[in-house]
């Protein structure tokens, strides 16, 4: 007992001095850095003009007149046209599987309310199409759409064109290859049974391998880089690169873990997936459209430094806030409350160094839907943060534990902060990788609005019934069945809105299918502007 | 023509100035160590005094093994025969002065063990006893100490009795099933000069019907056959309580209230729903008349102080009358309204009182809501726990013989 | 190269920057700490607010004392405690402990409450700090040995006991009684009105009393414990659970508990047993009077007829003694139990 | 930060430093717990019927984790004591599951024992709670014209069965009954058995 203890106080103690050693680094200068390294790739005029390709002349929107090609366009060109390939394939991927997905998701949510609806078939039970929809869009949207934004960004901050981008492509259909294998064994009930890891371990192979291949040509690519300084988008593509293929690796082998443990792996995995994978593949996205969007720079440099190895530090030992009050032992439950709380400090960080930029710069948040989603997601993160600090509190975990207002938290996380940051880098990064103006741009307005309304719904929904419900579980003399009851205008409330985002991303859908089926544009495929 | 345009050329790539972290995000961090590293150190309390609690039980077991019987005594036979053993005139044979008590070792520990049921004459005085029997809720230990103690009271210093004895006893009870058939059997089987008893006048009970019996076991004839849920016995398990031994028009009652609607439960009330109302009588008498053994062991982690003192005085600060004020001494129940619940399965009782709790806040005045809305969580843990140690009510019959 | 929201270009560390640095460090430091105060306030300010509403219950009521008894487990060790421990068990289990002087189905606890413990059930640490009291019962000054006498002769009808009365005086039983009263009145003064003494004075309602509208409240909320008959229930060893309100085995026609208005201040507070106070004053009201215009043991002090006794000790009285109802003069008396 | 290596290795050693505490030290805190005395290990039956719950999946509506009276009354909702790590000694994959849109069923096999119900309430859990928004199982029975010797027929109340015939339950649905009923960890386990005791406060449940 003494020695877990010991434990307990040694970890957090190590946390603790890690944070007050980068603090005084950064205080006190110790990161040798050259602001000019990092910004002699700009113009003096560069700054202050809206970069949204989104806004074309053809719909009577043009923010900045014709600016002469440089030198660094050139460049940027051919680095973009290296990139172009495999980016589209995971992008094209990645939107496939988010209609997919979320169309599981809405027959999951309207299940939960009209129980009676396709049951006569196995693969269409609940537990079976939720579990389809987690996968889909974690492993088949997220993940590739993420990966996609990084292989897009990280060639353009390291200006270096990317490094053997077939082997991304290779990638791409391996991770492609294993989804399906994987979704199909989960609908016909083959699965690992631990959430967020159903896809059989014997099949995981391919998506490791599939992961790893897209990694190597971005990894090549930084240590080819031809700036001495990487930007803060980079520190967080390089480690999530790094970190989620060992995440993967070792939760899903076989046979190591049981009962008890496993489900502190499983949480450790779980929520790493958030922190460690999901969360610097948008935070990173973030980081480089805000400004680019804007035209001007984020806040600090030191902010994004403590927020970078801030996260690193708390985010990774917060996942057994999963059990708490559940069989494993007390201390690494309370490692993971405290470690969850001290998660403010890296999310400050970060929600300064973003959302101080939007807001001395309301007019691009007005101009530019890219720009909209992408801040707006960055709030969601602030926002589930907190949140997420608040609920592993023990007296707030009491009631929120084991109800919708989890499943409201994860959506917070994965769908507003994650999937809106996404697709704001979509609508930007589409026009640049084929050379096109979206064809459809009215339905981006209507993709925004749909996804905005249809989530505010869900998420209130979810929140308020998740926490009667919490409520009424505490209440003894409340019997079960009351939780119940009162959950269902929620669940009802849930389905509306996911209904309305399923909607927005098949609006979504059809806009990319457009782009793409007009093909790429003949002067851009050149990699050259002249 | 737009599609010939090159896209617009861009001319900003993202970096980052140079400034200083601001002070408040430096009071946050700092605020929240000094947070965490109190929030480790209560909860690593807390740990420490969960482990306490755990081990309080431990210690309070083992002074209990320790004491020489006297609080088992009080606990478990002074409700009937009161602490100074005088009985009650009419209802309880007294202790003190019984033949009983001073004769061998076996008899106190056989009528401990197997109960009384029947017309006994102890010391001049004629009583018509139902005695419960102790056999499934206390061990051989708690059972020598018991007996021993009442010998030494009440049986001028009579010899102790070890837990071997017991276990000797046990073993023979086991061949005679049920309680003693009064004083008349009790005399012809142990104790020859015992005063004259009584005659044991068998009560006629009719052999229940075949197809109830297949009602009971199999479910044959509609819903769910009972066994399966209430044990084989009527014991219970978990929250399905034990109905072996309620009142007959008890269980008629509910059984018709569950049909009904009056009394809400997902289990019962398709069952009841689909049984015809003479099987439900006839099921209703026939678990009235099932005398079954303790199937219930304190499961809620409930104070069993408590809930003794919530059962035996109630407690006047918060206006909770004595459990045992209306539902008799040691939770026989009264018939018809109030049912025994000594030795229920605490799943159950403690369910049902959170309900009766429900049903006062939607503002019944009705007895047990008003009671119930009275206690709180860790009152009905105990109360629930305390009743599922205590003895079964001594009442009917042995089990029919083709069901052990 | 000029941007304007940059500051100044990271230079080597002077001195003065070092100075600068301490001086943030500290800020930092004392604001976090400030931070840290200041949260905890705010929490320890809501924590205790909750748990102030918890706790503000008990305010004082027109000017009585509030008083508590002591709990059982305080009672003290020695010949002394085994006084009062008798004095409980004599209380409790009247018909045992004192089997000689009691003739009905009745113990002490019946009426007062909770072993004599609860308010306004005529709690016996209020009757303990009242006595020697001058009572017009009996117009003369009683002690509290007489009082209990009167108990015995009365409200547990003494007259059918074995012994045909109540303890003689100067007998333990009454010395252990008040051993008990004595220490549940530990730290009462003696002659302070106390707050819960007695029973309830029950306003009067509009409608008066009515023994036939009693009857429909006793059936609907009385019955079950006390059987339509008012006999009460026995659990399966016939030990008294509820007990019999009238009839041979009830209180006699000299108890207390005759009067209509004892019994419907007793019946407003205390009944349903846990459920006390549901029951409308006028209900209260109703139901003591079907309860008391019933035939019960007749009053040992009656020498001539049923009318010279009640003229001589009931007609001060809000007592169904000596009237006639469906043809029955009441006070008659009930055949001797057995 | 103008270097790729030291930035993954110290990413990498920090997730190292994660996963010995998260992972490795819990691993063998919890390995050390024997299984208790009364924790059985599954049947081929019973295990049959938890890869059902696992291909089902279950375990996202309910979890297998009741809580201390500290924290929430799952006892008095019958779900039983609360659950330590020696009592999943034997379960691969854990099962705990992180929500109650329906109940704790780590004792359910205590609380239900009755293989009839558990079937009739797999087959359309409205039948006997109307409440309830847990999917019915139908492709786990058949429905008959008449039983077949041998069969187990399942009983339904009179609104819900299918007229003129009756519901058969496949093995699979027997197997997933057999193993609910399994659940029943109400055995005791020592006083130093291992869970969360963050909940415990001075005098609180006692």
């Amino acid at each position: 007992m003494l020695t877990l203890g010991l434990f307990v106080v040694i970890s957090f103690v190590v946390s603790l001095a890690a944070l007050a050693a980068l603090i005084w680094a950064i205080s006190s200068d110790q990161f040798s850095f050259s602001q000019r390294q990092a910004r002699i790739i700009f113009e003096p005029d560069e700054e202050g003009q809206l970069d949204d390709p989104t806004i074309s002349p053809r719909n009577g929107r043009s923010t900045h007149g014709n600016i002469e090609p440089t030198k660094f366009d050139l460049l940027r060109s051919s680095i973009d046209a290296s990139t172009a390939r495999p980016v589209s394939v995971l992008i094209g991927s990645a939107v496939l599987w988010l209609v997919i997905g979320s169309a599981f998701g809405l027959i999951a949510s309207l299940k939960l309310h009209l129980p009676d609806w396709l049951d006569t078939q196995a693969w269409l039970t609940f537990g079976r199409v939720r579990t389809l929809h987690l996968t889909l869009v974690i492993y088949g949207w997220l993940s590739m759409a993420g990966i996609g934004i990084a292989m897009w960004v990280t060639p353009r901050i390291f200006q270096a064109p990317l490094q053997s981008p077939t082997l991304a492509i290779w990638g791409t259909i391996f991770w492609n290859i294993g989804l399906v294998a994987g979704v199909i064994a989960i609908a016909c009930g083959w699965s690992d049974g631990e959430e967020w890891l159903e896809i059989p371990w014997q099949i995981d192979g391919l998506l490791a391998i599939g992961g790893a291949l897209c990694a190597v040509p971005l990894i090549r690519t930084a240590f080819t880089r031809n700036v001495e300084h990487i930007y803060v988008s980079g520190w967080y593509y390089l480690a999530a690169l790094c970190w989620f293929p060992a995440l993967f690796v070792i939760a899903n082998i076989p046979g190591i873990f049981v009962g008890a443990e496993q489900a502190t792996v499983n949480w450790w995995f779980a929520h790493n997936v958030l922190g460690l994978w999901l969360t610097p593949l948008g935070l990173g996205a973030a980081y480089y459209f805000i400004p680019k969007i804007i035209g001007k720079p984020v806040y600090s440099y030191a902010l994004s430094l403590l927020g970078f190895w801030a996260l690193a530090l708390f985010y990774s030992q917060v996942g057994i806030h999963h059990l708490i009050g559940g069989p494993v032992p007390t201390w690494v439950v309370t490692l993971s409350i405290v470690q969850s709380v001290m998660m403010f400090v890296p999310v400050i960080a970060v929600a300064i160094n973003q959302h101080v930029v939007v807001a001395r710069n309301m007019w691009a948040f007005r101009a530019s839907i890219p720009l909209r989603f992408i801040s707006l997601g960055a709030i969601m993160y602030t926002a589930a943060s907190f949140e997420g600090s608040l609920e592993a509190l023990r007296s707030v975990n009491t009631v929120t534990h084991f109800t919708q207002f989890t499943v409201g938290h994860a959506h917070l996380g994965a769908y507003g902060f994650t999937s809106f940051v996404f697709f704001g880098c979509l609508y930007y990064m589409l026009p640049r990788i084929t050379g096109r103006d979206w064809p459809l741009p009215s339905l981006i307005a209507a993709h925004f609005w749909l996804v905005v309304g249809g989530f505010s719904i869900y998420f209130v929904a979810l929140t308020i019934g998740g926490w009667l419900q919490g409520e009424a579980m505490l209440d003894a003399t409340r019997p079960f069945s009351a939780s119940v009851i009162l959950l269902k205008p929620f669940l009802e409330g849930r389905s509306v809105g996911g209904a309305l985002m399923t909607l927005g991303h098949l609006l979504f859908a059809a806009n990319v299918i457009a782009m793409f089926a007009r093909g790429r544009h003949p002067a851009s495929a050149e990699g050259s502007v002249a | 023509m737009s599609d010939d345009r090159r896209p617009v050329d861009e001319r900003f790539e993202p970096y980052e100035p140079r400034r200083r972290v601001p002070l408040p995000v430096y009071w946050i961090a700092i605020a929240l160590a000094i947070w965490g590293t109190l929030t480790l150190w209560r909860d690593a309390h807390a740990g420490f005094i969960a482990g306490r609690q755990r081990g309080d039980e431990a210690a309070a077991d083992t002074r209990r093994a320790a004491a020489p019987g006297a609080d088992l005594f009080l606990a478990r036979c002074s409700s009937c025969h009161q602490p100074d053993g005088s009985g009650i005139a009419g209802a309880v044979p007294p202790l003190a002065g019984s033949p009983l008590v001073k004769a061998d070792p076996s008899v106190v520990v056989r009528i401990l063990l197997r109960g009384i049921d029947g017309p006994i004459t102890v010391a001049g005085q004629h009583f018509d006893g139902h005695m419960p029997s102790f056999a499934s809720v206390l061990d051989d230990d708690q059972l020598a100490r018991i007996a021993t103690y009442v010998r030494a009271r009440f049986g001028d210093n009579a010899s102790a009795v070890s837990p071997s004895d017991v276990a000797a006893a046990r073993a023979w009870a086991a061949g005679h099933p049920g309680p003693w058939r009064g004083g008349d059997e009790i005399r012809a089987a142990l104790m020859p000069l015992l005063e004259p008893q009584p005659a044991y006048v068998a009560s006629l009970i009719a052999a229940p019907d075949p197809s109830i019996l297949a009602l009971v076991q199999h479910g044959t004839g509609g819903g769910w056959s009972c066994a399966s849920c209430h044990g084989d016995l009527g014991e219970g398990h978990g929250d399905a309580p034990r109905i072996a031994g309620l009142s007959s028009p008890y269980l008629l009652a509910q059984l018709r209230a569950f049909a009904g609607g009056a009394r809400t439960s997902d289990a019962m009330a398709p069952v009841a729903t689909s049984l015809a109302d003479a099987q439900k009588i006839a099921l209703a008498s026939y678990y009235s008349q099932l005398a079954t053994p303790s199937a219930s062991v304190p499961a809620l982690q409930g104070a069993l102080d408590r809930g003794e003192a919530l059962a035996l005085d109630g407690d006047s600060a918060k206006g909770i009358p004595a459990c045992f004020s209306c539902h008799g001494s040691s939770g026989f129940g009264v018939a018809p309204a109030f049912p025994p619940i000594a030795a229920q399965q605490p799943a159950y009782t403690a369910g049902r009182l959170a309900g009766f709790a429900r049903q006062a806040k939607q503002g019944s005045h009705a007895l047990m809501p008003s009671v119930a809305a009275r206690l709180d969580d860790a009152d009905r843990r105990a109360i629930a726990d305390y009743l599922a140690t205590l003895p079964p009510v001594p009442t009917g019959t042995a089990p029919p013989a083709e069901q052990h | 190269m000029n941007h304007p929201e940059e500051p100044a270009e990271a230079e080597p560390l002077s001195d003065l920057k070092k100075g600068q640095n301490t001086s943030r460090g500290i800020y930092a430091i004392a604001g976090g700490v400030m931070l840290f105060a200041f949260g905890a306030l705010v929490a320890g300010v809501i924590h205790s607010h909750g748990e102030q509403a918890d706790t503000s219950k008990s305010a004082p009521a027109d000017g009585k004392i509030a008083f508590t008894p002591p709990p059982e487990s305080k009672i003290p060790d020695g010949p002394g405690g085994d006084s009062i421990r008798h004095g409980m068990a004599i209380f409790r289990n009247t018909g045992t402990e004192a089997a000689q002087y009691v003739g009905n189905g009745l113990t002490c606890s019946n009426c007062h409450l909770d072993a004599g413990r609860k308010p306004l059930s005529a709690p016996m640490w209020s009757a303990w700090v009242s006595y020697p009291q001058y009572r017009s019962k009996n117009k003369k000054m009683n002690s509290m040995e007489d009082r209990l006498n009167g108990c015995f002769s009365y409200s547990m009808n003494g007259q059918g006991s074995p012994s045909g009365g109540p303890p003689p005086k100067g007998d333990p039983i009454y010395t252990d009684l008040e051993a008990y009263f004595h220490w549940l009145a530990t730290g009462a003064a003696t002659g302070a009105k106390l707050e819960g003494a007695g029973f309830l004075k029950l306003k009067k309602t509009p409608l008066g009393y009515d023994r036939l509208r009693g009857q429909v409240v006793y059936q609907q909320h009385c019955a079950e414990c006390h059987a339509d008959d008012g006999q009460g229930r026995t659990d399966l060893n016939s030990r008294s659970i509820f007990p019999p309100l009238w009839g041979p085995h009830s209180y006699n026609w000299g108890a207390g508990m005759t009067q209509v208005n004892n019994a419907a201040g007793f019946i407003k507070v205390n009944m349903p047993l846990g459920a006390g106070n549901t029951l409308t004053d006028q209900q209260a009201w109703d139901v003591a009077a079907w309860i008391d215009s019933q035939e019960r043991p007749k009053d040992p002090r009656q020498k001539g007829s049923v009318a010279d006794n009640a003229k001589a000790f009931h007609n001060k009285e809000q007592s169904f003694y000596g009237k006639t109802v469906d043809g029955h003069l009441l006070g008659t008396g009930t055949p001797p139990a057995h | 930060m103008n270097r790729s290596l030291p930035l993954i290795i110290l990413a990498m050693a920090i997730l190292a430093f994660a996963t010995t505490l998260l992972v490795i030290v819990p691993k063998f805190q919890i390995g050390h717990e024997p299984a208790p005395a009364g924790l059985h290990p599954y049947t081929a039956q019973q295990q049959r019927g938890r890869d059902q719950y696992v291909a089902l999946g279950c375990v996202y509506c309910h979890s297998q984790q009741p809580r201390t009276p500290d924290q929430a009354p799952d006892a008095e909702r019958g779900w039983g004591r609360a659950s330590v790590a020696a009592d999943y000694a034997y379960d691969s994959p854990h099962l705990m599951g992180t929500m109650r849109t329906g109940p704790d069923l780590m004792n359910v096999g205590a609380r239900l024992p009755s293989m009839g119900w558990q079937l009739s309430h797999l087959y359309q859990p409205r039948a006997i709670s109307p409440w309830s928004i847990m999917p019915s199982y139908p492709f786990l029975f058949e429905v008959k014209d008449k039983a077949a010797p041998g069969d187990t027929v399942v009983w339904l109340p009179a609104k819900s069965a299918p007229p003129g015939k009756v519901v058969v339950a496949k093995p699979e649905a027997i197997d997933l009954a057999a193993y609910l009923i399994a659940l029943d960890r109400t055995y005791p386990v020592p006083s130093t058995a291992i869970r969360d005791d963050g909940y415990a406060k001075h005098g609180a449940g006692r």
